[in-house]
């Protein structure tokens, strides 16, 4: 069983039977059958007839899917990582967070140091990447209780940014 | 012809442009480049490479001492500098001319008149061009800035003398913001062009944004080109050209092609060019700017009329007379252009750097791709996030969306986020569709949110638990040949049997 | 529109260009493929696909009661047969009529009277269509030829009378050869045509292959358009083909396209459609046949008249009338297309089946790509070897030349021998640039040795040495990561950095 | 030091010094420096400000280069591998050859028997792909020693086909 997001809706998938390059999927309670092959850069699907030529990009649970020129950035759970997601849920979120870079670029400025209370939303630091600037935000209120990164660093994606408590 | 060689100042789909336009004339084309384009398709592309420094584009692509110096290594006879980086910096022109060394672009002379905002309002309103009220001077003093605005009315429009490219543009809407958009614009026009006087525009209600290409040779032979309609744009960046414009009839167009041609004699301007223009609702038309320079958008107009204007544009610093007449000029039906970007549209269009690991580009009738990347090339943080241009030709408009939105269905980048996305969406919006549109056109469509396609929603989550069930099972096997590869060679295997 | 839904009875580049026509339409597609055929592009492009059988064309894309029954089960309105397969078989249109299922090409009358030559000679001699001299009666008697070849006079072309793309054709010098080459000829014929009835042709002497594209409707309206030139022909398939031709001045166009729309009129033809005709050297034309269906070479036809032949044949199917007049078909400046075939142009143009690894496709300005392959995708060694074909479109014939030189250049095909660097020799031969092409340009090509390239000689040996020093280093330190992929990480952090 | 031929000519080329993606490379007594990097289909090579981007395809000792639509079909040998050839070539081609398929397809017709003698260029098997047929012949006068295939066989590319003595 697969927990599968798209936007805010959550769906439950289950791969019920393979035989070569055919899946017996249930989503929503309906059977698909799909005949799945790939190539190099994208996959083929028929489903029922119906032809699909799909591209993936995959980074941990994160799928992004492209269809004919629409994209989906879905995310993939199973069933005990969706437990896990839901235990750490109810813990709720007071406890530290860590915020990552979403792309590479260059510090531009650290608006706070270790030891400042933040307000959610407020700006922490400014990230710049082709010559756009981007505010890196506090997801909650707290203190800062870490900053990785100085003035005029290069960092990567997924790079540890500061750390708010 | 006198050149023979040329040095082009620019990386990705404009300096291949340029240098598949040499190809084909049999000019040799001479490629600088960066630290971190070593492996950049225009490298690859051209006849001769040379490192010009590291990364970030003061270092390199904006160091005119060295591509001079590396022009005259070279030997080349001519520099093309493209668009952005120096394509619009006097001096440039002004080293290249005491170098011996042509610059594909017009004197620097012109170029430094029409750089200026109120200069070239002045010229303009000289000239008899239509000019959208508001000062003709410059304003460094808050005080006189004011009193002007109070005199044209608001809203109004306020910009840097020395502005371009859409920077330091804001609008007024009253004279309790006036202050502190006084404060932020001078500032910004200062860090930006090192000039920080402004002045003002009376705002039009829901413009669009027209523009002319025009080209005009040494000998005073103008030429102007079917209007361009650039009035899809974000935060002032077009992202989405036709020609011709739904808004604009013949008599229109031979009125506005005129002033253009006007503008280009005014400002004794000799080389391709173009003369922007805002249309009110009541289809007035304004002088906005001239851009002294090649624009990404020209290849509408080169679909629509056939004639290749890089082409022209190298024959006319090549001290080549105009040949074709001003009747040779006909629009051929209609053309489409979407800017491909490395952004990532669901995520306020947040660059998205790094490496195409997969590309398969459109194909098939009407449909011209001008790329600057190839499967396995790094997108660098460091330059505009354009990495393509992909533009449709339709025998009508509706036949052009239709195509582009065909090709758009075709296209496919691995590796990096891009706007193909979000070009979908604008073509298969009402309003645009029916011609419904102004500048304010891309804001309206953000914020109307756009249920996902129910068509592929099933498909795509059906396919994220497929593909999860790989990835699980071939960490559970411990075993990189698992399923999907298994496919591969059964399928190589069928390929040979 | 009463169609709404095509089954496209074919695969590859033909496959795709249907679909991507239907797909501007908003008509949906269907696709049927073979066991070897479930991962091709034609297969991914459609909205709907099936399987139809076993790889061997004669278990799949022939079988007419399996497409047939797909067409019903889908819900198709219509089917496009495509070229080659089931394009001319009237058979497989008499069942579609039985069916109710539009076929999308002439009437099944029109094509059985066009598809044999000797009937079609007879019809087009009545209409007054100048025709080749020779017999108009179909032969099975050797007595009978040799008299009828003596009248006509040697040299004489011995050709099927049930022939079509070139097979079954052959020229006989004189007397002595003719009892050979007609056992051969009749042995051939039945073997492909299941009829060994032949006729003979007057030989012309360094003919030109010149075509001309006409369409005509339900209703009887008629258009032509201006002639290719296809005589750059290898083993009597055409291998490049351009328009318009340099023979062919205004007035000779108009005399020979209003022929072929005699033509079409006297065969009641109801669909697009391609007269074919021989000129021979004082620029006298002769009828040759009728291709009743879309040719491999449409596209340039389409480049310099703007319209897209695939839609006007899904129209005229639909019973619509033609809107165009002839006024509207206007020449504009001039095409060409390479057809981009899977064979190694070093080893006599020996099939080359197999994985295609890589694939860049060329852009840019005036170029057009008509791909049936991805990357990833595989040759089967079952079917026709085309892969793909590329056009140019040139304001006059040299800019279309040497922007084809230039595109080839951009090429990029791994994993397979293709033809690309054949047409490269073709587009840089003296005789081909001065428009001095007969039917005989490819052999006389063929035999014309020419050195490689100096240029690249070096370079290329080059490479291949440090390629080897790498597969060498490789093996002795035993280690898949060595230098090329520490470049490849170096690379990829050097984009990140 | 490598020997590489291209069509008939051979040249000598020693691969002098490596220092990151730059090689001093010497050919025909004429020294290269050559800054040469790879992406994932093909290769950028800088030389003395002049650039090349190729292609390469490689096969055991096949080495195809492609240069802007050009078509360069190399071989390439190590000193040992020279050796190797030299020696084999002394003792002529009087030893039995074994003929090998080039492209893959299927066997339309074999010709000849097991036992049965041959003229050089004689038609062995004939070999059908892309609907167009091919003719193997017998690179040598001799005696046909062994028929790897029969009648109708697919056959994949670098089968062998039959030994002639």
């Amino acid at each position: 069983m697969y927990y599968v997001k798209i936007g805010n809706k959550e769906k439950k998938i289950e791969i019920l039977e393979q035989s070569g390059t055919v899946f017996d999927v249930e989503l929503d309670g309906k059977l698909y059958r799909v005949d799945f092959v790939k190539a190099e850069n994208s996959y083929s699907l028929i489903v029922d007839g119906k032809s699909y030529e799909i591209d993936c990009n995959i980074a941990g649970n994160r799928y992004d899917i492209w269809i004919r020129g629409n994209y989906f950035p879905i995310s993939v759970l199973t069933e005990a990582q969706k437990r896990l997601q839901l235990s750490k849920k109810k813990k709720g979120t007071g406890g530290p967070q860590i915020v990552e870079t979403e792309m590479p670029g260059k510090i531009v400025s650290v608006k706070k140091n270790k030891g400042d209370t933040v307000k959610k939303g407020e700006t922490v630091i400014v990230l710049e990447a082709m010559k756009m600037q981007n505010e890196i935000l506090s997801p909650k209120d707290g203190t800062i209780e870490e900053i990785y990164v100085k003035d005029a660093q290069i960092v990567e994606a997924s790079e540890k940014l500061f750390k708010v408590k | 012809m006198k050149i023979k060689k040329i040095l082009i100042a620019n990386r990705s789909e404009i300096a291949i442009r340029i240098a598949r336009a040499c190809r084909e004339m049999g000019i040799k084309t001479v490629a600088v480049y960066s630290e971190i384009d070593r492996n950049s398709l225009h490298v690859r592309y051209m006849d001769e490479a040379y490192f010009i420094g590291a990364s970030p584009a003061s270092e390199s692509y904006l160091r005119i001492d060295k591509i001079i110096k590396l022009a005259k290594k070279s030997g080349a006879d001519a520099i093309h500098p493209g668009y952005g980086f120096l394509a619009e910096n006097p001096e440039f022109v002004e080293e290249c001319d005491k170098n011996g060394i042509i610059f594909i672009g017009p004197s620097r002379d012109s170029m430094y008149l029409l750089g200026n905002k109120t200069r070239a309002r002045a010229r303009m309103k000289a000239a008899g061009v239509p000019i959208v009220a508001g000062t003709i001077e410059p304003i460094k003093d808050y005080e006189l800035l004011e009193n002007e605005a109070e005199k044209i009315g608001y809203p109004i429009m306020l910009k840097a003398a020395a502005g371009g490219g859409g920077k330091g543009i804001r609008m007024v809407k009253s004279q309790a913001e006036l202050k502190s958009a006084f404060d932020i614009a001078t500032s910004e026009a200062k860090a930006a062009f090192g000039d920080d006087a402004v002045y003002i525009e009376k705002a039009i209600i829901n413009p669009r944004h027209v523009e002319v290409q025009i080209a005009r040779d040494n000998y005073g032979n103008v030429l102007w080109f079917p209007e361009r309609e650039c009035s899809i744009q974000r935060r002032h960046q077009k992202v989405l050209e036709e020609s011709p414009s739904v808004a604009i009839d013949d008599n229109l167009r031979k009125r506005i092609g005129e002033a253009a041609a006007k503008a280009a004699e005014a400002a004794g301007y000799n080389s391709v060019g173009t003369v922007e223009f805002l249309l009110d609702e009541e289809r007035n038309f304004y002088f906005l700017e001239v851009n002294t320079r090649l624009q990404v958008e020209h290849p509408v107009t080169e679909m629509v009329t056939g004639i290749d204007l890089v082409k022209l544009q190298i024959e006319i610093a090549d001290n080549k007379a105009i040949e074709l007449n001003q009747d040779d000029i006909k629009i051929q039906a209609h053309a489409i252009e979407c800017r491909i970007y490395a952004e990532d549209p669901e995520k306020n269009f947040m660059p998205s750097p790094g490496k195409v690991v997969g590309l398969r580009t459109p194909g098939g009738i009407g449909v011209r791709n001008d790329n600057g990347v190839y499967e396995g090339a790094i997108i660098p943080l460091f330059y505009d996030p354009i990495i393509g241009k992909l533009i449709t030709w339709g025998s009508d408009r509706e036949q052009a969306i239709e195509r582009m939105k065909r090709a758009l269905s075709e296209y496919l980048i691995k590796g990096i986020k891009t706007t193909i996305s979000f070009h979908q969406k604008v073509l298969n919006d009402k309003d645009f569709i029916e011609g419904n549109i102004s500048t304010g056109f891309v804001n309206r469509l953000l914020e109307t949110k756009a249920e996902p396609d129910r068509f592929y929603y099933d498909i795509a989550a059906i396919s994220a638990a497929i593909l999860s069930e790989f990835n699980r099972s071939r960490i559970a096997i411990g075993n990189t040949q698992s399923g999907i590869s298994n496919w591969k060679s059964l399928a190589m295997k069928m390929g040979l049997r």
